[in-house]
């Protein structure tokens, strides 16, 4: 089998299974979930193929043909660009997404539309290979579109309830906002090139030299509003803790590990590209560095466990542009898999809290007890110590690469805030397991540990159970592949060991030690107030618990605004361009009866019109040479 | 000559003279005989996409003889790959409408005879290569509306159809007197549109002449602001026939200033171009805002109908390979999106008697398959990818954004409110709970079909737009490349 | 003997008089004995003209040509004729004592419409006029329960005779100027070729007498009157066959004036924008479906003018044409109107309802006819507008081209408002049955089927009405 | 001699009378009469311009006189409507027979 | 001043004055006296012009025969018994400025003419006339029995009584 036949096989049978489920499958949820999950088990399988086929540095596979004419040159042409950077991407996708479906299994059981997730599942796997592999840039953004799609399908999964239907329009709507910038981009690139090519972007081969400085910087500057979309940055970050309006499960897929790093991928795809636009590379550390700080701000008071998680993905994602933005795609990447790893596993913990507590709030899941099983609450400590980033989780390994590939040279407020984060970090992950996991029991009882045990619910908890220790197992592991990752797709680059220790992981390390010293003091020891110093200060809670305003300053300003002309346009549509047509037209119908009133019945009169046009005839005729 | 678009012109009439044939009592024998002759289009036009060769120049299948010699008026039909789409497009539409409105109670003799009557009508328009019979059949395919609105119709049914006809035949108000200063104009005088292409237009008369077929036709193509009567119209309109209309009528109004405006009068095309690109961006950007806040599910879909065509009419204004190919993909894939919205809108209106967003609710709960269409259509309408409308705009906006930067941009942002206002039908009417009793079972197997048909159209194309754009493309550029061609006889 | 066979429709008007007189005198106070001698004379006279129609002669001293014109406008008078006894039945709506007289008077003035068309001497012209008019003064104010016929009658003569006024008027300038009263002597008058003010205008006001039939501004306040005042058979008659004899002199003199004149064509322009304007909008207020026909008849007269102004032999062809085509399409309005109120009463719009349901195939030739007047395809009156239109345009007259497309548009709102009360809103309580007798059913066929046919493949009758116009520029 | 200038203005004044009458007068018996005195100019016309333009003095009288037919014709017309209306509606008032409107 | 010239100027003012009675009285008698009178002028003026016959046939007809029916057709219908109706000045006022602003520009344009006046009227005679009626104006000869027969039976049929039934033929 060659590389190319896997890769497309690879998108094609999640694709097929998806389809399939989605029209015939519908009344049959088992057999559907057992079709994705093969699906998707083949597809893991035929990307970890193409990984090792793709395992030397600087290898790229291209197969492509002709997809769309354009005016000039051979117009756009797609296909599959297999190299390490993609072949890893999708070995992370669709190695997660198995998980997650496995881990679905339980966690989805009896839900009415069973299939339809499964379905949808496989779909986005596929979109989201398609995303990976692409060979185009305007390919990546077909798939880009796609991978959103099924993420509004998939936050509004439950679309009967009010809060996933709107966080689904949400997500969308404000997704959209960055691609319409990423589309311009593309346009613009094409039609500067003729094509898009990514290596030919990325070697800046054809284009060397040819391009502006000044159109390079626009066009990064768009591509980056996608990427900020995408990955929740910047001002563009608050459809995503909306988003966890979604099952859990999809919120670990799609809403942290894959789908939300699209934009982390994008730029690293890019990076060659990026790297001719020194001044958005600029621009877009101090976003992420800003974001990164903001994100955690938030997460220190959320209450919602869910809604940590997100912030913290946002968080973290930003740390992942900060290295890229920095020149580090290894660094930046290497974060995107570790976080792949432990955010799903922390997203998959907590869902079965979730699932056990029926509640989201953590308060509340702390009350219910633990469920059955250590599982859940060994994935939540692993999970939070990787983010945390504590030796010698998977998130020590990568975010200390991401430190580290800030250097000196990004200035000291730029580091203070990389290191400020890396505090905020461990404090709400520490926060976030000790208010979950420190078991404060209500009032009655009637809600704690149950005793019933059916089969399919022992079989439930162990499907849900198996996704969560292996990722846990992963967090040990992936920290130490950080090198001969890098490596692979930035070679020539030296990549520090992982336990080369200096000023900046102790550093780091120390912060993390404090981030959860303060944690524990605040809400993990006992007699704690389990009040955090932020949230003493209310009007500071509330200005991180409502994403420091920035909702209501959008709905303030652009969605009152959008009304507001909406309803201007339809005000002026039925009023005054459709009012002039019924204007004129009732005009005519005035006219007719005016004009009727002529005919009085006065047959006199009607001779004297006669005659006086008759005159008029007379002297137009006499005068009509003077005239003409 | 093997008289293939004669044939097909003759299906839809022979439905017609069957159908008038039959007496009306039997309900049964009509509809079948409208389906046969819808079946018999789709089979023609499978032949003609069959015969037909991309890469060959010029018109083909052409028939033409003598009609009206002294008048210049001559029997000549003939097709390219720019009308060959919209052929298809018709035969489906045809086809989809009439099993749409297979339940059909109320005088199905005369909505039958009439629906093919326009049918018959929008096929003339397409492969006409005479501007006699062009407008003719523009006329024909016009006029059956009025009653098909008037009689079958909802919602304010006879103001909206008297509206559309009324805007209609204004715009052909402005078409009539221009072509006829065209075919004076000309020597020899013929309404020929190939000889008098080739013959060619004194730049000053081009000018002159071109902005009358632009607003005339324009009209029919939903241009602003001469577009109130299109969401009126389709409000009114039964479901079949807002499928036709927004379908395939509206591309006649495109389609005359692409075959009449643009190839007669390339100066004068050129010379208008901007204030024609800017027209359309109005109609965009205007037809965007204005559906954000509608609240009748077709009023969402009359202006969204307004917001597309502005793209096709701005593809046409780029005068540009990529911005016709656009354009007239775009009148495609908006074809079936289109019908594929009033299908599925029929539908939910046929059980609830409602298509108020506010009081609709939940409905993929209810009906997911239904929902499914409506769905998919409103996706293909904000331009997802993987559906047809995404390439099409994409090319629009392209051929734009080579021309008139600003201008594309611009456009291209209006993408948000695009998506802003499909999302928010598809959460307020689709998502959220429940708002009435809906206990209306789901679309069964048989409605299912025409609808399954214009989805998977558009997923088809979604996924592999060369299989139109192959067609469209070498005939964009045979026609981009007469057009430069210098006005000889001055 | 072939001055004679030239002659065919006339000798059969004589006899066909003389049959009709017969079968009156034979059947007093009955109309029926009328009615059917009057149908056969029709068909005979259809016939005739048919059998005559290549004839060519000139007679009299040079005052009566036949030729391809008069032959076509004999032939469209008598198919006139034919349709309006049809379309009369048996003189309902006439008082009842002046049913049978109703053919005869239809007769008389057929007769003096054919004399119309061959007489080339200025006062036979005239005269041939007044015959047909007077028959027509007579029979308007014959109507039956119906208090406006009178008045109808009254408007009709005053207008009527004034206009012949001027016609005469006219006439006396013309043979001041020329010399003669040959029609051909008069054409060559230096002072008409020269173009003199006083000839143009002499000319004009012996037109007068032909647009008052025609119907044309400022000659046109007796059409909604009569129109409505009159029963139906004499209405749909003053609809068709005089409309189109009236048009063929109107276009007889224009060439005579020359075709060339400036401020003629400039003075005819603006006389025809105010006609179709004025037509059209004071249409839309009607109630009364004959007085809506009355001033879209109006209107449609503008439009013939649009196609005369061209002043080409194609102007000629296509107005003479489009005369031809409107006959069939006025006369299957008035045939659905005489059906529709079958005791001879007046039908307004709310009659019409349910008409689809209660006689589809009055209906759909309702429909038919009203798209053709509103020149719309399939049907002859989108060809016939735009030869019209083409004609026009062909000599630069854009902006009279706009306003006639443009107020095609405005009379295509209450030709279907029209079609809106027959197809769409319902009958209320019990409406009148309409009963179609086999004949009706064959006229209302033949009516639709002509008008599509004309409106898919005009160029053989095209090639009559331009033959017509070649031997008028002879 | 009589000029015909002179003649031609005596004509030109008949049917400015004629005219107006036709224009003012309510009676159509009345209409009638200034309807005569039009055509009654229109034969000065023709006799004063085919006599003193020398082309054909006969011809000029042959028209007169069939006008005079006309004339007479007319009035029998005119007439018996006279007769028919007043007798259906007693009024002769042409401003009274006014109901067809618009 | 010739004897043509007096004969003109007397009838022409008798002819005018008459038709100002005709159209100015108010009583429709009086009306039908004047224009008798009108008519009488007329012959007049026809008489100076040289057209005997014609003057003669113009009293026989006008004043014998349409002036007798009109008075016949007043007395039938007895208008006399209604006051007339009150004038309205401004109708007067307009039709006046119309038939004189007609008038005068008809003067205007015959002023333009192009007919080359100045012959001198010749006598005409009766069998002239008749030879051409029964030459070329024979087609307006049968015409205008045609047109009188029309107009007569028309004439008689309108005024009939309804319900009279057709045997009152």
């Amino acid at each position: 089998m060659t590389p190319v036949l896997a890769s497309v096989l690879a998108q094609a049978i999640p694709l097929g299974a998806g389809a399939l489920i989605l029209l015939a499958l519908r009344r049959h949820p088992a057999s559907a979930a057992m079709l994705a999950i093969v699906a998707v088990a083949v597809s893991c399988g035929l990307t970890l193929f193409l990984v090792s086929a793709a395992s030397a540095p600087g290898t790229a596979i291209v197969a492509q043909r002709p997809w769309l004419p354009l005016e000039a040159g051979p117009g756009l042409i797609f296909g599959v660009l297999i190299d390490p950077l993609s072949s890893i991407m999708s070995l992370v996708v669709t190695s997660v997404t198995l998980l997650v479906m496995i881990y679905s299994l339980g966690y989805m059981a009896g839900d009415k539309g069973y299939a339809r997730y499964f379905g949808l599942l496989s779909l986005f796997a596929a979109a989201m290979l398609g995303l990976v592999l692409a060979s185009n840039l305007l390919q990546l953004l077909v798939f880009w579109e796609l991978v959103g799609l099924a993420s509004f399908l998939l936050i509004g999964f439950w679309f009967e309830r009010p809060g996933p239907a709107a966080a689904a329009r949400k997500a969308f709507i404000m997704t959209r906002v960055g691609d319409v910038g990423f589309l311009l981009g593309v346009l613009l690139l094409i039609r500067a090139l003729g094509n898009v090519s990514i290596l030919d972007l990325v070697s800046q081969a054809g284009w060397h030299g040819s391009l502006s400085p000044r159109f390079l910087t626009m066009v990064s500057a768009l591509l980056l509003m996608g990427a900020a979309g995408k990955s929740a940055q910047g001002p563009l970050f608050t459809w995503l803790p909306d988003a966890m309006e979604g099952p859990t499960p999809v919120s670990a897929l799609l809403h942290s590990a894959t789908m939300v790093a699209a934009g982390v991928y994008l730029v690293a795809r890019l990076h060659g590209f990026f790297a001719a636009a020194p001044s958005v590379m600029h621009f877009l550390l101090w976003m992420s560095l800003i974001t990164a700080v903001a994100a955690a701000t938030m997460a220190m008071v959320a209450e919602d466990i869910k809604r940590v998680l997100a912030y913290s993905s946002i968080s973290q994602l930003a740390y992942m542009f900060m290295a890229l933005a920095a020149g580090s795609v290894g660094a930046g990447f290497f974060h995107l898999i570790t976080h792949a790893g432990f955010k799903a596993l922390l997203f998959l913990a907590a869902g079965i809290f979730i699932h056990h507590a029926h509640s989201n709030s953590m308060r509340e899941i702390a009350r219910h007890g633990r469920p059955r099983g250590r599982a859940a609450s060994f994935g939540l400590i692993a999970g939070a110590a990787a983010l945390a980033g504590v030796i010698p989780f998977s998130g020590y390994f990568s975010k200390e690469a991401v430190l580290a590939s800030l250097g000196p040279a990004a200035g000291s407020a730029a580091l203070i805030l990389a290191y400020g984060g890396a505090f905020l970090t461990a404090y709400y992950a520490a926060r976030m397991v000790f208010l979950t996991l420190t078991h404060r029991p209500i009032a009655s009882p009637s809600h704690g540990p149950t005793n019933e045990t059916t089969l399919a619910e022992k079989a439930a908890r162990t499907m849900m159970a198996i996704p969560v220790l292996l990722l846990g197992a992963l967090t040990l592991v992936l920290g130490w592949l950080g090198a001969s990752l890098a490596l692979r797709f930035s070679p020539g680059v030296a990549v520090r060991g992982a336990l080369e220790l200096g000023a900046g992981p102790l550093l780091a390390l120390g912060l993390a030690a404090a981030g959860i010293l303060l944690a524990w003091l605040e809400y993990g020891r006992a007699g704690a107030a389990r009040v955090g110093f932020v949230e003493r200060v209310p009007a500071l809670r509330d200005f991180f618990a409502n994403n420091w305003y920035l909702d209501r300053l959008y709905a303030a300003t652009f969605v009152r605004a959008a009304q507001a002309l909406s309803r201007l346009a339809r005000w002026n549509d039925q009023r005054v361009l459709d009012g002039a047509g019924d204007t004129v037209a009732a005009g005519t119908v005035r006219g007719g009866r005016t004009l009727s009133r002529i005919q009085n019945g006065q047959v006199q009169m009607y001779l004297a019109i006669i005659v006086t046009v008759l005159v008029a005839f007379a002297f137009w005729l006499t005068r009509a040479e003077l005239l003409l | 000559m093997s008289h293939r678009l004669l044939t097909l012109l003759l299906c839809p009439a022979a439905g017609l003279a069957l159908i008038l044939l039959i007496p009306g009592r039997f309900v049964r024998a009509i509809r079948m005989a409208a389906a046969l002759s819808a079946l018999a289009a789709c089979a023609v036009t499978g032949l003609i996409v069959k015969g037909f060769d991309a890469h060959a120049a010029g018109w083909q299948m052409v028939e033409r003889g003598s009609w009206f010699p002294e008048m210049g008026i001559s029997y000549h039909m003939g097709i390219d790959g720019i009308s060959l789409p919209l052929l298809v497009l018709t035969s489906i539409v045809f086809l989809t409408g009439v099993l749409v409105m297979w339940e059909l109670q109320l005088r199905v003799k005369e909505f039958f005879a009439f629906m093919t009557l326009l049918v018959t009508g929008v096929f003339g328009v397409f492969v006409s290569l005479d501007l006699f019979f062009f407008l003719f059949y523009y006329e024909v395919a016009v006029l059956p509306m009025y009653l098909l609105i008037a009689i079958w119709g909802s919602t304010r049914k006879e103001y909206g159809a008297m509206k559309l006809t009324l805007y209609l035949l204004a715009g052909t108000a402005l078409v009539v007197p221009a072509i006829l200063a065209l075919y004076v104009t000309v020597t020899p005088h013929s309404f020929d549109l190939v000889e008098m292409a080739r013959a060619g237009f004194n730049p000053s008369v081009q000018r002159i002449v071109f902005p009358f077929l632009f607003l005339g036709f324009g009209v029919l193509a939903g241009l602003w602001p001469f577009h109130t009567w299109s969401p009126v119209g389709h409000v009114a309109a039964p479901t079949a026939v807002s499928m036709l209309h927004a379908g395939v009528l509206m591309k006649l109004g495109a389609y005359g200033i692409l075959r009449v405006g643009m190839m007669l009068l390339p100066e004068g095309a050129a010379f208008w171009a901007p204030a024609c690109a800017a027209l359309a961006a109005i109609n965009i950007v205007y037809g965007a805002f204005v559906a954000l806040s509608q609240t009748d599910l077709k009023f969402v879909i009359g202006y969204s109908s307004v917001s597309h065509m502005g793209i096709v009419l701005l593809g046409l204004a780029t005068l540009s390979v990529d911005g016709i190919n656009g354009a007239v993909m775009q009148m495609f894939s908006h074809g079936i999106m289109t019908a594929l919205f009033f299908a599925a809108v029929g539908y939910i209106y046929d059980r609830y008697h409602t298509r108020d967003i506010g009081r609709l609710g939940g409905l993929s709960r209810a009906m997911p398959v239904a929902s499914a269409f409506f769905i998919i259509a409103a996706l293909t309408g904000a331009g997802i990818p993987g559906l047809a409308s995404f390439w099409a705009e994409l090319l629009v906006f392209l051929g734009t954004l080579r021309i008139w930067p600003i201008l594309a941009a611009v456009v291209i942002g209006a993408l948000i409110i695009t998506m802003a206002y499909s999302i928010r039908v598809i959460v307020l009417a689709f998502f959220g709970e429940a708002h009435e009793h809906h206990d209306a079972p789901d679309i069964p197997l048989f409605p299912m079909l025409p609808r399954a048909i214009l989805a998977a159209v558009l997923l088809i194309l979604g996924f592999y737009p060369r299989l139109i754009l192959d067609v469209i493309d070498p005939a964009t550029r045979a026609f981009l490349a007469a057009m430069a061609r210098p006005f000889a006889s001055l | 003997m072939t001055r004679l066979f030239a002659l065919l429709p006339e000798i059969t008007l004589l006899v066909g008089g003389l049959a009709i007189f017969t079968a009156l005198m034979a059947d007093p106070g009955g109309s029926r004995g009328a009615r059917n001698t009057a149908r056969v004379v029709a068909l005979l006279l259809v016939v005739a003209c048919l059998e005559s129609f290549r004839a060519e002669s000139t007679m009299l001293w040079g005052s009566y040509r036949v030729d391809r014109f008069s032959q076509l406008i004999k032939l469209a008078v008598a198919a006139g004729f034919a349709l309006s006894v049809f379309i009369a039945r048996s003189g309902e709506g006439q008082r009842d004592d002046a049913r049978g007289e109703l053919f005869f008077f239809l007769l008389t003035s057929t007769a003096g419409l054919m004399m119309m068309a061959s007489a080339v001497e200025a006062v036979a012209l005239y005269l041939s006029l007044e015959i047909a008019s007077y028959s027509l003064f007579v029979l308007v104010p014959l109507r039956e329960r119906f208090a406006k016929g009178k008045e109808a009658g009254l408007k009709f003569v005053v207008v009527g005779l004034a206009s012949s006024a001027v016609t005469l008027y006219g006439l006396s300038l013309l043979i001041g100027i020329t010399g003669s009263t040959r029609l051909a002597a008069i054409a060559v008058a230096p002072a008409l070729v020269g173009g003199a003010p006083l000839a143009i205008f002499a000319l004009g006001l012996f037109a007068a007498g032909f647009l008052f039939k025609l119907a044309f501004f400022p000659f046109h306040f007796w059409a909604p009157d009569v129109y409505e005042g009159s029963s139906n058979g004499v209405a749909a008659f003053v609809a068709t066959a005089s409309k189109v004899a009236a048009l063929a002199i109107v276009a007889r003199l224009l060439v005579i004036a020359g075709l060339n004149s400036r401020s003629l064509a400039i003075a005819l322009a603006a006389a025809a924008s105010i006609a179709m304007t004025l037509g059209n909008l004071v249409a839309i207020v009607q109630r009364d479906l004959k007085r809506m026909l009355a001033w879209s008849a109006v209107a449609q007269a503008g439009y013939l003018a649009v196609g005369l102004i061209a002043f080409t032999s194609q102007g000629i062809a296509s107005a003479l044409f489009y005369g031809l085509i409107y006959l069939l399409m006025n006369a299957g309005a008035f045939l659905v109107v005489a059906r529709v109120a079958s005791d001879g009463s007046n039908v307004s719009l709310d009659d019409l309802r349910g008409l689809h349901a209660r006689a589809p195939l009055l209906a759909a030739t309702l429909l038919l006819s009203l798209f053709a007047l509103a020149g719309v395809p399939p049907t002859a009156g989108f060809i016939g507008k735009w030869l019209l239109f083409r004609a026009a345009m062909a000599q630069g007259w854009w902006w009279l081209v706009l306003l006639g497309a443009i107020n095609s548009t405005i009379s295509v709102y209450y030709y279907l408002i029209v079609v809106k009360h027959a197809y769409l809103l319902p009958a209320d309580q019990a409406p009148q049955p309409v009963r179609l007798t086999l004949g009706d059913h064959a006229v209302c066929l033949g009516l639709c089927g002509a008008l599509l046919i004309l409106g898919l493949y005009p160029t053989p009758v095209f090639d009559w009405a331009a033959g017509a116009a070649e031997a008028l520029l002879r | 001699m009589v000029s015909a200038q002179t003649v031609l203005g005596f004509a030109t004044a008949l049917f400015g009378i004629g005219l107006y009458g036709l224009l003012q007068r309510r009676s159509l018996v009345a209409m009638l009469i200034s309807l005569e005195l039009m055509l009654a100019a229109v034969s000065i016309n023709i006799i004063a311009l085919t006599s003193h333009t020398g082309t054909d003095p006969v011809m000029g009288q042959v028209v007169v006189l069939i006008l005079i037919g006309v004339a007479a014709a007319e009035a029998a017309v005119a007439l018996s409507l006279f007769v028919a209306i007043h007798r259906s509606a007693h009024d002769i008032d042409v401003e009274r027979l006014s109901e067809q409107q618009g | 001043m010739t004897a043509e010239n007096l004969v003109f100027g007397a009838s022409a003012a008798v002819a005018l004055g008459g038709a100002l009675l005709a159209v100015g009285l108010r009583n429709i008698f009086h009306n039908i006296l004047g224009f008798a009178l009108a008519m009488l002028g007329v012959a007049g003026v026809f008489l100076s012009l040289g057209a005997d016959f014609l003057a003669a046939v113009f009293v026989l007809v006008y004043v014998g025969a349409v002036a007798i029916a009109m008075v016949y057709a007043v007395m039938l219908s007895h208008p006399m018994d209604e006051a007339p109706a009150k004038r309205s000045g401004a109708k007067i006022l307009s039709a006046v400025l119309i038939a004189g602003g007609a008038a005068g520009s008809l003067w205007m344009l015959l002023g333009t003419a192009p007919w080359a006046a100045g012959h001198r009227p010749a006598m005409v005679t009766a069998a002239q006339i008749g030879a051409r009626f029964l030459g070329d104006y024979v087609l307006a000869f049968e015409l205008i029995s045609v047109l009188l027969l029309v107009a007569m039976m028309g004439a008689v049929m309108v005024a009939r009584r309804s319900g009279s039934g057709r045997g009152t033929w």
